[in-house]
């Protein structure tokens, strides 16, 4: 079946940035993402589980898939929210069906 | 004193505060109990929709004084006016850093409307009314600490950073924060379906509140336990010094306001209670918002771990007993 | 006249419907409010087992009377015939194409059980009693609508897309659709255990509905309140006008049957509102199986953003009001 | 034998085992009725806080008698011992290779609470009072079971394995699981606060209780359903009548010590429902990690699809009606 | 430690299609897959989000560990549920562990 | 954007295993990790969904961002715990930003 490259993108980032990201992702010209809950982690700033928090705290991760020339536009956006708060970024070659959706 | 310790070994020996210890002794020996975070939500939903609504018929009963507006003023001065204090406090007492110690601060000024629910629950149990209106002096506490916080750092800032602090969605989300929303909104309700309306729904946000709020401050130990479990490493003798004095102090400055205003007995306990008691819901998101290099793990554990249970095991019995010794009637 | 306007002030300012205000404005406002969303899920498998059981008991009272399967197959027959006026109407009204068209059909022709659990609450507060077997009425009608807009869509369809409307597991899917095993579940649960079976659950199924309905429309609220905010500019004013043409259409068509089987009061004001609203859950779902050309945007935030607020403000008090007049005893 | 046909059939016309038969039922038909984890989650900690506190308060009233240290003992002895015979049996009547022999008996040596409730509720029904510290003995059978299993295990294994089931944590996680410690601390809560507390919560804890249980044994049903659905194929015969014969002698085991201790009717016959149930939250975890090589398709359907059920219907009025002739006053 | 090359499929699709999305799977000869819920995310159908959801909407992630040589099949059966329906399929080349399990 | 290789380890584990695999990527010198919750799935142990489940059984996704030459380490540590349960581990290469985290 006929698969087109693209570039899959992963952004772990604070639940109260979401919406912060997603924004700043779209003023990139993203067209479109997925988000999925996160159970907890670790990292430098320590361990945390949902269960731990209260209120909106805990982190998401951010899903991108998107053609390869629009990968920078895309880490700028990212990294200027991502930047000054816990979080990190991680980058994978894919292939996706459909290319016309993206 | 007497009756303090009266009221404060009753209130150790409540239910309520039982399942809190409960939760905060599970999760200090990893127990792995916990509360499933939908049902903690919904529980603080329910919570606040029935503080918010009581508050409201009971406002619609006695009528709307002036002394409403005279509180919410108060208690809009206090949240704003208590972080500068914590703020210098904090400089004096411990090593933190200017944006630590202000993120800090910020907890300090807003307000736990679960410690709120917990002295209501007191106050009940002893039989002492108290102006209905207080839910709305709650709601409107909640934001103003943060702006102080944001101006407090602002100051020692330059250009491109203080920008950061006054982000453009920010205030909003703050003035719109869920809690605010519904208690506010929920007070509303009540105020306009008065009596008849708390009739329909009494049995669902009258009977049930006590052991709701059990279970809830079963999960609120949970949090608290696992957050000291973690990162108690993380509070110095200063830190946890801090506190314990600044409830108080909070509590003193509100104890002040009340008395001006003239409040009763309850409603003094109450604006007590609100001073003393630090935010961990609202005020942290937004700190992660508008000032991320703020460190969470030590205002959410000094907030959730330390003044959380000092408010309730001690504060809420000292406050009841000075406020039924010096409030009106 | 007065009469509607008594029930329609009585029924805007309950906490019930304050509620689903309050909900729609915080979301409107882009309030962070929100209720999880299992806990909603949980709060409507309570309301649905409560009225469920409720109707059971109150047949295995009064006994299972002819008309009791007279008003299924009424019902079952509003559900498959409404569709059809609204297909004609959207045609004529709308730009919508023949799949759209057919896919917000269903929703017409198909319950929402929340404006049903609204109207009975609305129908207790004025003390009038319903048929018990209403509730397997609101089940009968659920799916009926799906498999005419199905019918709809295949008449205007080539060979292998009409086979995508009968898939195999889909009839089965909407039968066993979880809120009609249900409500279906719970009435003969209530019909088996009778008075005795009430009342050891009473003080749980009874006593605090209306206070958990009051939450439930907070969600409500919230959830149309999103979908509005993002999707109001899919609505032209032909839809809007359909919105609130069709429940009234649906309306008459109920009030005919039920006049017709000679229901009481009670029952013509439910089967009116039964034929009035529109389905938020079942049918959405089954529409994204059946018919995935279709825009989910269109029929949910018409149904869910404008017939069914509608139905909850104005409709219900006009079918009761209406009912109360025409209805026997 | 009337009297226990009398019971049976109230027992299984009652609402909260109809709800059980329906979430069963409808599993069993693929419906995809469900209910949220969560929501279930936060009823499986309403019963067991419930029964915890009012276990709790009735000691509290009627005083720590000697024979509760001697029920909590006889309890620990069965739980450890009952595996045993478990292993044999299931050896003789199965093909089940000594890892997953083993893995079964452990669930059949601990106890299911909600079994237990179950059998609380009927007792009420009947106005039977039992013993309130049976509750302790409840959280003291849970994990003895699982120590005697992973010894059976070990027995006939070689060395690296032989580390395997003794993990260091492990202990600690099955002493401190999440139902034992919500048990005893709500236990010691009531026992704590006596009267006055269960006064302040009893609208919360005693009420809707019946209701929340018949919501949690519908999922029980659904959730034992899709079990049965997806894994009856590894049911042989022997294992089937394993899940039946098993409970009747642990229930024998029950009755035998209870009637030595000397209990009263309702506290055998909780004895005997605690010997004759069998474990499906803390064993199976448990298991998973020190017995991952046996296979938890096999004990979570004998336990939940198997013996869960028989108890629930059949077991349970056996054993009261026995306990009535038998037990003391 | 001793690896094997894999491709990991990943497919959001709309909840109400998961079953059929996995029967198809199966009867493609997939050995396996696991289910991510996803909380919400936006797409040429525009933005969508868990809390603005009633019942079984909202979507899921499917993810599929599997042979290369087995891929086509995979994504014909993925691409026959898919095709009418939103939703986006990503094909990422991995190594896994055990592959006596694939 | 400046962005660095790493490996992008995915483990599906059961959830009562989740905390000896956290604990033992941390004694394999990993410095972070995120946890994402698991609806359902299928292998060779058969399908199994969040729904028909009781208790703390179900599964969790574990991912974790590495530097390279770090892999052996955290696959030899997970296969400890992984192996003797179900579960699956994949391995992709990435890229990630600011480096200096992992
Ligand atoms: N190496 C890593 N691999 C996967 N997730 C990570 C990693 N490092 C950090 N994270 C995630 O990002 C969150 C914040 O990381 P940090 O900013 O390092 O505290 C953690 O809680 C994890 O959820
Ligand atoms: N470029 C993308 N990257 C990641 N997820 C996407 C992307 N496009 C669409 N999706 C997901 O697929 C869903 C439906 O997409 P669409 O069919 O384009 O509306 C969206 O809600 C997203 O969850
Ligand atoms: N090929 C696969 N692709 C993705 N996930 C898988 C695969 N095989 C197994 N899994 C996941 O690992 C769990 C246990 O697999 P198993 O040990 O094969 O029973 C399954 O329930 C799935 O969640
Ligand atoms: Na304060
Ligand atoms: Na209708
Ligand atoms: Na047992």
């Amino acid at each position: 079946m006929q698969t087109h490259k693209a570039k899959r993108v992963e952004i772990v980032i604070e639940a109260p940035l979401e919406g912060r990201l997603t924004e700043a992702l779209m003023r990139a010209g993203v067209t479109g993402f997925t988000i999925l809950p996160v159970l907890g982690g670790s990292g430098r700033s320590g361990q945390w589980s949902r269960e731990g928090q209260v209120g909106r705290s805990g982190m998401v991760a951010v899903i991108c898939l998107i053609r390869p020339e629009r990968l920078d536009n895309l880490l700028d956006a990212a990294f200027g929210v991502v930047e000054r708060h816990i979080g990190v970024v991680s980058v994978t070659d894919c292939e996706v069906l459909r290319a016309e959706r993206f | 004193m007497s009756d303090i310790i009266a009221i404060a070994t009753a209130n150790l020996l409540s239910p309520v505060i039982l399942c809190f210890v409960l939760g905060l002794g599970a999760a200090l020996a990893r127990s792995d109990l916990s509360v499933p975070e939908a049902a903690a939500k919904a529980m603080s939903i329910y919570l606040l929709f029935a503080i918010g609504f009581k508050g409201g018929t009971s406002v619609a009963a006695h009528g709307i004084e002036a002394r409403l507006a005279a509180t919410i003023l108060a208690g809009v001065i206090l949240s704003f006016g208590l972080p500068f204090i914590a703020f210098g406090l904090l400089r004096v007492m411990t090593r933190l850093g200017r944006t630590d110690a202000a993120a800090v601060a910020a907890h300090y000024g807003s307000i736990s409307i679960v410690t709120f629910v917990a002295a209501t629950a007191v106050l009940e149990a002893r039989g002492i009314a108290a102006e209905g209106y207080m839910v709305a002096v709650a709601a409107a506490m909640e934001a103003p600490a943060i702006l102080a916080a944001l101006w407090i750092v602002s100051r020692g800032r330059q250009g491109e950073d203080r920008a950061a602090g006054t982000d453009a969605g920010l205030l909003r989300e703050i003035m719109l924060n869920g809690s605010i929303v519904l208690l506010v909104g929920s007070f509303v309700i009540g105020l306009i379906t008065g009596a008849p309306g708390l009739a329909r729904i009494e049995s669902f946000i009258v009977s049930p509140f006590q052991g709701v709020l059990c279970l809830f401050l079963l999960d609120m130990g949970l949090v608290a336990g696992r957050g000291l479990r973690g990162r108690s490493g993380l509070l110095s003798g200063g830190l946890i010094a801090f506190g314990m004095l600044m409830p108080l102090i909070g509590a003193a400055a509100g104890l002040a306001a009340g008395l001006l205003i003239g409040l009763s007995a309850g409603g003094l306990a109450l604006l007590m209670v609100l001073g003393a008691s630090a935010s961990y819901i609202a005020v942290p998101a937004a700190m992660r918002v508008a000032l991320p290099e703020a460190n969470p793990s030590i205002y959410l554990t000094l907030s959730l771990g330390v003044t959380f249970p000092f408010n309730l095991t001690l504060g809420i019995p000292v406050y009841v007993a000075l406020a039924e010794r010096l409030g009106g009637v």
